[in-house]
């Protein structure tokens, strides 16, 4: 069935229990997220882009993956909005939405590459096994 | 038996739109007492009021109920319409249909009907309300004015030309405040000594005014128009009469390894010290925990050097006891600790500095002599990034939730100096917002980025880090939606301010109220801005709330005039609600006294004549110049014979019976 | 004008003139809604309010009590809601003790800055006492009005 | 004179509170006092005096007169029903029954009292012989016999077995009521009740207060008034109510107004001469100091009183104050302290 | 105890006949044993009828009060609980200490008449305490009990055989002062009652009350010279209890007027004509002013500050009282 974008930004706000309205879009997410180079949406479009309801883009998403879950932005944000919560929420309605595991845990070994951030391997597990 | 009359406002659409004005005025029509009753469209507008004269003329009216705003707005209003109409003031009840009705409530029913009982309680009230009339007290008339910043001068300076005397309490050596340290400023570039140092000599040199300077309030007792405060004269070392400031045992002093408050900690200062070229007083004062003298008991070397004999080690910290009428509050500011936002390495980066550091940089007077150089090396800086917003708006607990309202300007400022000093240097003005409201404020911004070419760019700075000497600063750039790495020299922050630590601890002596961030709160925030809610506690500059050299000054003198009616008075008509003892019902217990939070209550022994039986009995006696009618002897007192004028127990009791209906 | 509807209780709410009083004139300026069977007595300090008043109102048919004060350490008189705070504690306590619903009394400190948080509390406490039902323990059977 | 086996009083107690009101003592809250019947509750005959006595029953301790309403200047005024009620009281003491006799003098003579008129007119009261009166006891000294109690109905409790003896035209009618749960006493019984009231009167002699004599109370009713005893002997006096709300005799009453919020109630409750606001006036009491309360009681019941009304002392001798009184003061030492030898006839 | 009596009247004698007091407020003995009521002697001619025995529970210092109006000092005897009393009016100003001669007497402990009654003890004749036990002397034959059996309640709850203060002590050996029983122990059982059976409990107590004044009268706290309850200005004042909220609303003001200031002396429920145990009321209060605010006993120091009168910046919130499992609706 077809849930509406809307719908989906509310289960997100839920998900996440971050409050996108706190956003004063200083930027500061995006100042200090450390993958900022290999995503085409960006921290604080994230948090606008669900604050507006425009989630088909986010699910679309390549950047979505490119997070390190690093909470460099939760923890820089001076207003507690926290979009590392957001992305991971999003993540999980693809992930819900595939009605599966994005990938099996044993498929993980074979796409780790050396200069793979250890966090982004951590954070890897976190997501992708239930 | 009172004949009252009752008066429902419409306050135009505000009430009446919601509560039935008219079926108010029938419902109370029946209430005991009541002769008569109207509804008018504005109570409070002069045809109203003439309209409460004539009732009250034409029915003869013993007191009078307004339905309307709060009595918080309009209760003095009508108090005034009583006396004109040679009723007594205190024979005026306010029900408040409008904030706790018309305007909370959407259903007229509803409405109409805690309306009416709202109505019926304050005409229950007032059936037992017997005129008052306040006592008076005299008028002290000098000021106090705690702070010798800009405001505190300023305060000062009007207040001691109208002819009062005004003391000026600053807890730092010298007078001047934080616009002492300023360089220009905005938006007419005028350099701040030039414009600052001319103020202080002028308050130094005031028959009216005194000058406790390196002193601190201590206790404060005592009322409006008769306080009683201790200050504490912080012991010198040096004998401010003998003193003539010639300024060498600064020179040879040896121990050099204290920070200069003054110069942000950029430079060093002996042990002995005049905090700047244009202190005032131009006296010395000894840093105890740094001179060798009070350390090890050796060295003085000061006190052989001075030709005029005023170094002396013994003195000590004194308490003066000065009376006052009022007192002005100008405690000021001071930046924000950075330790909590470490991304910008303020603590490990030299080069790294808060704005406040960049005004001593930039300062003629300052530790580089005006030289703008990196704190690391002395290099001059080719590029620089003005970071706008640390710790301010930030909600996250690391800073203040609130604009701090003047980095806005102050950087642009700096920008601006920098470009026009140093052509070749880059300037980054890193930003959220950019905040000019203020005359002239937006063209001078607009004039850096212009005229200056200074770049502003909206983002924010997620971290700044120390590479081969220099600083990269990591940032987001919102419009062109990229993260960007500046490479630069020096960083620039514009930290949040706070009020001044000493505020809470003065607040508290002062009973004066202040907001969760230490701001000292207004008695009204749009029509008594410059007031304590405390009686005779007056707000002068940023303790009240962030603020920039113009509007401080603007408040200062706003607070001066303040003070200057309240001085001007003879006499202070006081509180007319005030706590009595019936003295045949008084048994001596001292309850009453034990919870006065005013001292207000004694006791004496009296002959008391209780049914024709004359007796000595010991029976409280309250001070009606220091009661301020809080009413907790009134419960304290276990046989009812302390009573609240204004708020007696009976008139309590009918409020409730009327309401319980 | 009696008009026809289910039973509401009565709330007598004592607020303090420099803080509650003036954050529930906040909460008029804001617009915040409240129900209507909440009615304000202005005190000048919550220290004002004699535990006698309270009984009063219950006696009177009062179905639930709160007094509303300066938070500590802000009392515009320095001490009164500390006095106000021990009298309180006591007499609910006392209260209880003898079986009168401890949700009828409530203390809550309001800031003048705090009208959110006046109507807030106001329309929980109201739904609180809407709960507990009608004050059948400490009214006073002379005081009901049976042309309600 | 009908009998009844003690173990039937239940079955006696539900015929007649099955019909109407019936009060009997009762202990709840460890105390025995007059209790409306009702299934399970018990009629407590060893107890020989209630705290409180039957007066309440016919003067309560506060009862509402009328109501009235103003609106704007007019009134309208709401009577209170006169109540006609009828009840029974059950096991009153012979002292308690005498004093609705005293009460009777102060309340049904001119002006009567509506009130208390009714109620007397529709209360039976079944009286109950002392079996063991205490040291609390001197009804004897007002001539009352504890052994032979007045009343519309005397009873008896005699080993198991229960005597009713109905005495006037009320008590006739409640025992034709009844008549179904009694028998005919014989010769045998007779003779245990007689023996019975001799048993009891023995003890009566031997009470130690049996000696006390009101009647010795000698002097004029000024030398009494302004003797010094009273100073000595009020110094202990609390002030308190105690032995004006549980004297059966004491028949003051203060009128008063409440206002409801919608009307006010006009009632009437009982008053104490102890109190110090004690028939409270404009300019005060007119008697100011615990003597002169202490005095107006003390000189009302034996002096005053009997003046007015033939010689009745306004006591019944219960011992309620004897063993009620805080600090023990009561009418017995007052007696004492102004006994004369002389005056005991 | 005789001993006792015959000292006390020995050194009262005394204490007269040097001048160094003008009266002597003790017990005088009645005519049934267990009757002496207090009373004020003059002369040594009047103090062969001053007695001390298990009946002279009635404390003497509120007496003192109107004593202080006559010139000279008066002699008191007070039991080691009476001290207490007698601090909380010294602390209240309403007698003045250097008008009083304080002759501590010790105590055994005092007894309850109608204990006795209520153990069948009727028609007392005369009675004496031997050793350990009451022996009276009925219509109805000889009955002896053990003196335990008969003591007060507020003898039970004893708060220690010791004098607050006193001029001289007489007899402090006869003291037996009564200890380890807790005092709390019925406050606690209400406490655990549902609100329901609380509310319960006391309306059946309550309604007892006749509105007599006993209670007040006797207690040393209620001191003041118009009850608001006499005051017809004070809003609440009534001599009857037209509804049951009079009932509770006379003892809610009365227990709270004395909270803080209570010293428990047991009087309230000693003189009771109903026997409602208001000592249950009064002991709540301690019970939370020792919980709240720290362990306070009033009268132990006159020149301490009563709990109402006093307060701490960190002082528990009021909702304590239903976070701590209050009644709620039930």
């Amino acid at each position: 069935m077809q849930v509406s974008e809307r719908e989906m930004a509310k289960s997100i706000l839920r998900i996440s229990g971050v409050d996108t309205k706190k956003c004063m879009k200083c930027g500061k997410c995006s100042g200090a997220c450390p993958a900022f180079g290999s995503m085409d949406i960006h921290p604080h479009q994230f948090v606008s882009m669900v604050e507006e309801g425009n989630i088909g883009a986010l699910l679309e998403s390549k950047s979505l993956w490119n997070c390190l879950s690093c909470f460099a932005c939760v923890e820089r944000c001076p207003r507690n909005v926290e979009p590392a919560r957001l992305i991971e929420a999003v993540r999980l309605i693809v992930i819900r939405r595939q009605g599966a595991n994005h990938l099996k845990p044993e498929e993980i070994p074979g796409l780790l590459d050396a200069d793979l951030p250890q966090q982004a391997i951590a954070s890897a597990f976190r997501k992708y096994s239930k | 038996m009172q004949r009252i009359g009752v008066f429902v406002c419409w306050c135009g659409s505000n009430i009446a739109a919601t509560v039935d004005v008219a079926a108010v005025v029938e419902a109370v029509r029946g209430e005991p007492g009541v002769v008569c009753a109207a509804d008018y469209q504005y109570m409070c507008s002069e045809g109203g009021q003439s309209a409460i004269r004539k009732a009250i003329e034409e029915y003869g009216l013993s007191g009078f109920v307004v339905c309307s705003c709060s009595p918080r707005m309009h209760e003095a209003t009508f108090r005034k319409t009583a006396a004109k109409a040679g009723l007594n003031p205190y024979m005026v009840e306010i029900a408040n249909i409008r904030e706790q009705c018309s305007w909370i409530h959407k259903d007229r029913q509803y409405a109409t009907e805690k309306a009416i009982i709202l109505t019926r309680a304050a005409v229950a009230k007032l059936n037992l309300n017997t005129p008052l009339v306040a006592g008076e007290s005299d008028v002290i008339k000098r000021a106090l004015v705690i702070g010798g910043g800009i405001a505190g001068i300023q305060t000062a300076l009007d207040i001691a030309d109208a002819g009062y005397e005004v003391d000026i309490v600053e807890k730092s050596p010298t007078i001047g405040g934080k616009m002492a340290m300023l360089d220009k400023t905005f938006p007419t570039l005028d350099c701040a000594a030039c414009i600052l140092t001319p103020k202080m000599v002028d308050a130094a040199s005031h028959d009216n005014i005194k000058l406790y300077t390196y002193s601190e309030v201590d206790e404060v007792s005592g009322f409006v128009g008769n306080f009683t405060v201790k200050i504490k004269q912080k012991a010198r070392s040096v004998n401010k009469d003998l003193c003539t400031g010639c300024g060498v045992c600064a020179e040879k002093c040896p121990s050099k390894k204290a920070r200069s408050e003054f110069d942000q900690g950029l430079r060093n200062r002996g042990a002995i010290y005049i905090p700047f070229a244009q202190a005032i007083p131009n006296v010395p004062v000894i840093d105890r925990d740094a001179c060798i003298h009070f350390k090890t008991g050796k060295c003085g070397l000061c006190a052989k050097v001075c030709g005029a004999g005023a170094v002396d080690f013994g003195q000590r910290d004194e308490i003066v006891t000065r009376q006052y009428g009022a007192i002005v509050v100008a405690t000021g500011f001071r930046p924000i600790a950075l330790d909590r936002l470490g991304e910008y390495q303020y603590a490990q980066c030299a080069d790294v500095v808060t704005s406040l550091e960049f005004e001593r940089l930039c300062n003629a007077a300052g530790p580089t002599k005006g030289k703008l150089v990196r704190p690391s090396n002395h290099e001059h800086p080719k590029t620089i990034v003005f970071v706008q917003c640390v710790g301010s708006r930030d909600t996250s607990g690391c800073g203040k939730e609130y604009c701090s309202k003047i980095c806005c300007m102050y950087t642009a400022k700096h920008a601006m100096l920098v470009r026009e000093k140093y052509p070749d240097t880059q300037v980054y003005v890193l930003y959220i917002d950019v905040r000019t409201p203020g005359k002239n404020f937006d063209e001078f911004y607009r004039r850096a980025v212009e005229e200056y070419g200074v770049h502003y760019i909206k983002g924010m700075v997620g971290k700044v880090a120390e590479k081969n000497g220099r600083l990269s600063v990591q940032a987001s750039d919102l419009i062109a939606n990229t993260q960007m790495t500046l490479e630069a020299d020096m960083v620039v922050l514009a930290a949040a301010i706070e009020p001044d630590p000493t505020a809470r601890s003065i607040g508290t002596m002062l009973t004066a109220s202040m907001d969760t961030n230490d701001f000292f709160t207004e008695a009204h925030p749009k029509l008594r801005p410059v007031e304590s809610p405390t009686a005779g506690v007056f707000l002068s500059g940023v303790c009240q709330g962030p603020k920039d050299i113009p509007e401080t000054v603007a408040q200062a003198g706003a607070a001066a005039s303040k003070v200057i009616g309240l001085l001007s008075k003879e006499k202070l008509v006081g509180n007319a609600c005030v706590a009595g003892s019936g003295e045949t019902l008084c048994n001596g217990c001292s309850a009453c006294e034990n919870v006065c939070p005013y001292g207000a209550i004694e006791y004496v022994i009296r002959e008391v004549s209780d049914h024709g039986k004359r007796e000595l009995r010991r029976v409280a006696q309250v001070n009606e110049a220091i009661c301020q009618g809080c009413g907790a002897c009134t419960v304290a007192c276990p046989s009812g014979a302390m009573d609240l004028k204004g708020f007696t127990n009976l008139q309590i009791l009918a409020e409730v019976d009327a309401i319980c209906r | 004008m009696p008009i026809e509807r289910e039973w509401e209780p009565l709330i007598v709410a004592f607020c303090c003139n420099w803080c509650s009083y003036a954050g529930a004139d906040l909460a008029g300026t804001s617009r915040l809604n409240y129900p209507a069977n909440v009615k304000i007595i202005r005190v000048p300090c919550s220290c004002r309010v004699n535990p006698l008043f309270i009984l009063r109102a219950f006696q009177r048919g009062a179905d639930g009590v709160i007094m509303a004060g300066c938070h500590p350490g802000d009392c515009h008189y320095t001490s009164g809601n500390y006095y106000a705070r021990r009298r309180m504690t006591l007499l609910f306590s006392m209260l209880d003790y003898m079986g009168i619903e401890s949700g009828r009394t409530r203390v809550e400190w309001i800031s003048a800055a705090e009208g959110g948080k006046f109507a807030a509390v106001m329309n929980e406490f109201a739904g609180a006492i809407h709960e507990l039902g009608e004050n059948r323990r400490l009214g006073d059977i002379r005081c009901k009005n049976y042309q309600k | 004179m009908l009998k009844l086996s003690v173990s039937r009083i239940p079955e006696l107690l539900a015929a007649i509170g099955g019909a109407r009101a019936l009060f009997l003592p009762a202990r709840s809250g460890g105390q025995v006092n007059f209790t409306r019947w009702d299934t399970g509750v018990e009629y407590c005959g060893e107890a020989l005096n209630t705290v409180k006595s039957a007066k309440d029953f016919f003067f309560p301790q506060s009862e509402n007169l009328l109501t009235f309403q103003t609106q704007g200047k007019s009134i309208s005024i709401t009577p209170g029903g006169v109540p006609e009620e009828p009840f029974v009281i059950f096991g009153a003491r012979p002292c308690d029954v005498r004093a609705m006799d005293i009460l009777d003098m102060v309340f049904l003579s001119d002006p009567q009292d509506s009130f208390y008129k009714a109620r007397r007119e529709s209360g039976v009261v079944v009286a109950m012989a002392c079996n063991a009166p205490e040291e609390t006891c001197f009804c004897g000294s007002f001539g009352i016999d504890a052994a032979d109690p007045p009343g519309d109905v005397a009873a008896w409790i005699v080993g198991d077995t229960l005597y009713w003896d109905a005495k006037t035209e009320k008590g006739e009618a409640l025992t034709g009521e009844l008549s179904a749960l009694f028998s005919q006493a014989d010769g045998g019984d007779l003779a245990a009740l007689k023996t019975h009231k001799e048993e009891i009167a023995s003890i009566l002699e031997r009470l130690p207060l049996s000696d006390l004599r009101p009647q010795s109370v000698g002097g004029s009713l000024l030398e009494l008034f302004s003797s010094e005893k009273w100073g000595e002997l009020s110094q202990a006096c609390l002030g308190c109510g105690a032995c004006t709300f549980v004297c059966p005799t004491c028949q003051c009453y203060d009128i008063q107004d409440f206002n409801t919020g919608h009307g006010v109630q006009r009632f009437r409750c009982w008053d104490s001469c102890m109190y110090s606001d004690f028939t409270m006036m404009a300019h005060g009491n007119p008697r100011t100091s615990r003597l002169e309360r202490f005095r107006q009681r003390f000189m009302h019941k034996l002096v005053y009183f009997p003046e007015n009304n033939g010689g009745q002392y306004s006591c019944v001798g219960c011992g309620r104050c004897v063993s009620k009184c805080p600090v023990s003061l009561n009418i017995t030492k007052v007696i004492k302290a102004f006994g004369v030898k002389e005056n005991v006839r | 105890m005789q001993k006792l009596s015959e000292m006390m009247r020995a050194r009262a004698a005394e204490l007269l006949a040097q001048g160094a007091v003008g009266r002597v407020l003790g017990w005088r003995s009645g005519g049934l044993g267990y009757d002496p009521s207090p009373a004020f002697f003059h002369s040594a001619e009047q103090l062969p009828e001053l007695v001390y025995n298990g009946f002279c529970a009635a404390n003497l210092s509120k007496y003192l009060i109107k004593a202080g109006e006559n010139d000279g000092r008066t002699l008191v005897f007070l039991k080691p609980c009476d001290t207490y009393g007698l601090n909380q009016l010294l602390s209240e100003h309403r007698i003045d200490r250097d008008k009083t001669y304080l002759l501590g007497v010790g105590c055994g402990g005092m007894l309850d008449m109608e204990k006795a009654r209520g153990k069948g003890i009727k028609g007392v004749g005369s009675l004496e305490e031997a050793g350990g036990a009451v022996v009276f002397q009925t219509l109805y034959g000889e009955k002896s009990c053990p003196r335990s059996d008969l003591l007060l309640e507020k003898c039970i709850a004893c708060k220690g055989g010791e004098h607050m203060a006193y001029d001289e002590l007489l007899g402090a050996e006869e003291t037996a002062a009564n200890t380890g029983f807790d005092r709390f122990a019925g406050v606690n059982e209400l406490e655990d009652m549902p609100a329901g059976e609380r509310f319960d409990f006391w309306r059946g107590q309550l309604s007892k009350c006749i509105r007599c004044n006993a209670c007040r009268n006797v207690c040393p706290a209620c001191s003041c010279n118009q009850c608001v309850f006499d005051n017809a200005r004070s809003g609440v004042s009534a001599k009857a209890n037209a509804d049951s909220f009079e009932e509770n609303l006379f003892h809610i003001i009365r227990a709270y007027h004395v909270a803080g200031r209570c010293t428990d002396c047991g009087e309230c429920s000693r003189v009771c004509p109903q026997g409602i145990p208001l000592h249950l009321l009064n002991r709540k209060l301690i019970k939370d002013i020792n919980a709240f605010y720290g362990p306070y006993q009033a009268g132990a120091d006159p020149d301490s500050l009563p709990p109402l009168t006093d307060y701490t910046k960190e002082d528990v919130e009021p909702g304590v009282v239903t976070t701590r499992g209050g009644a709620t609706g039930c």
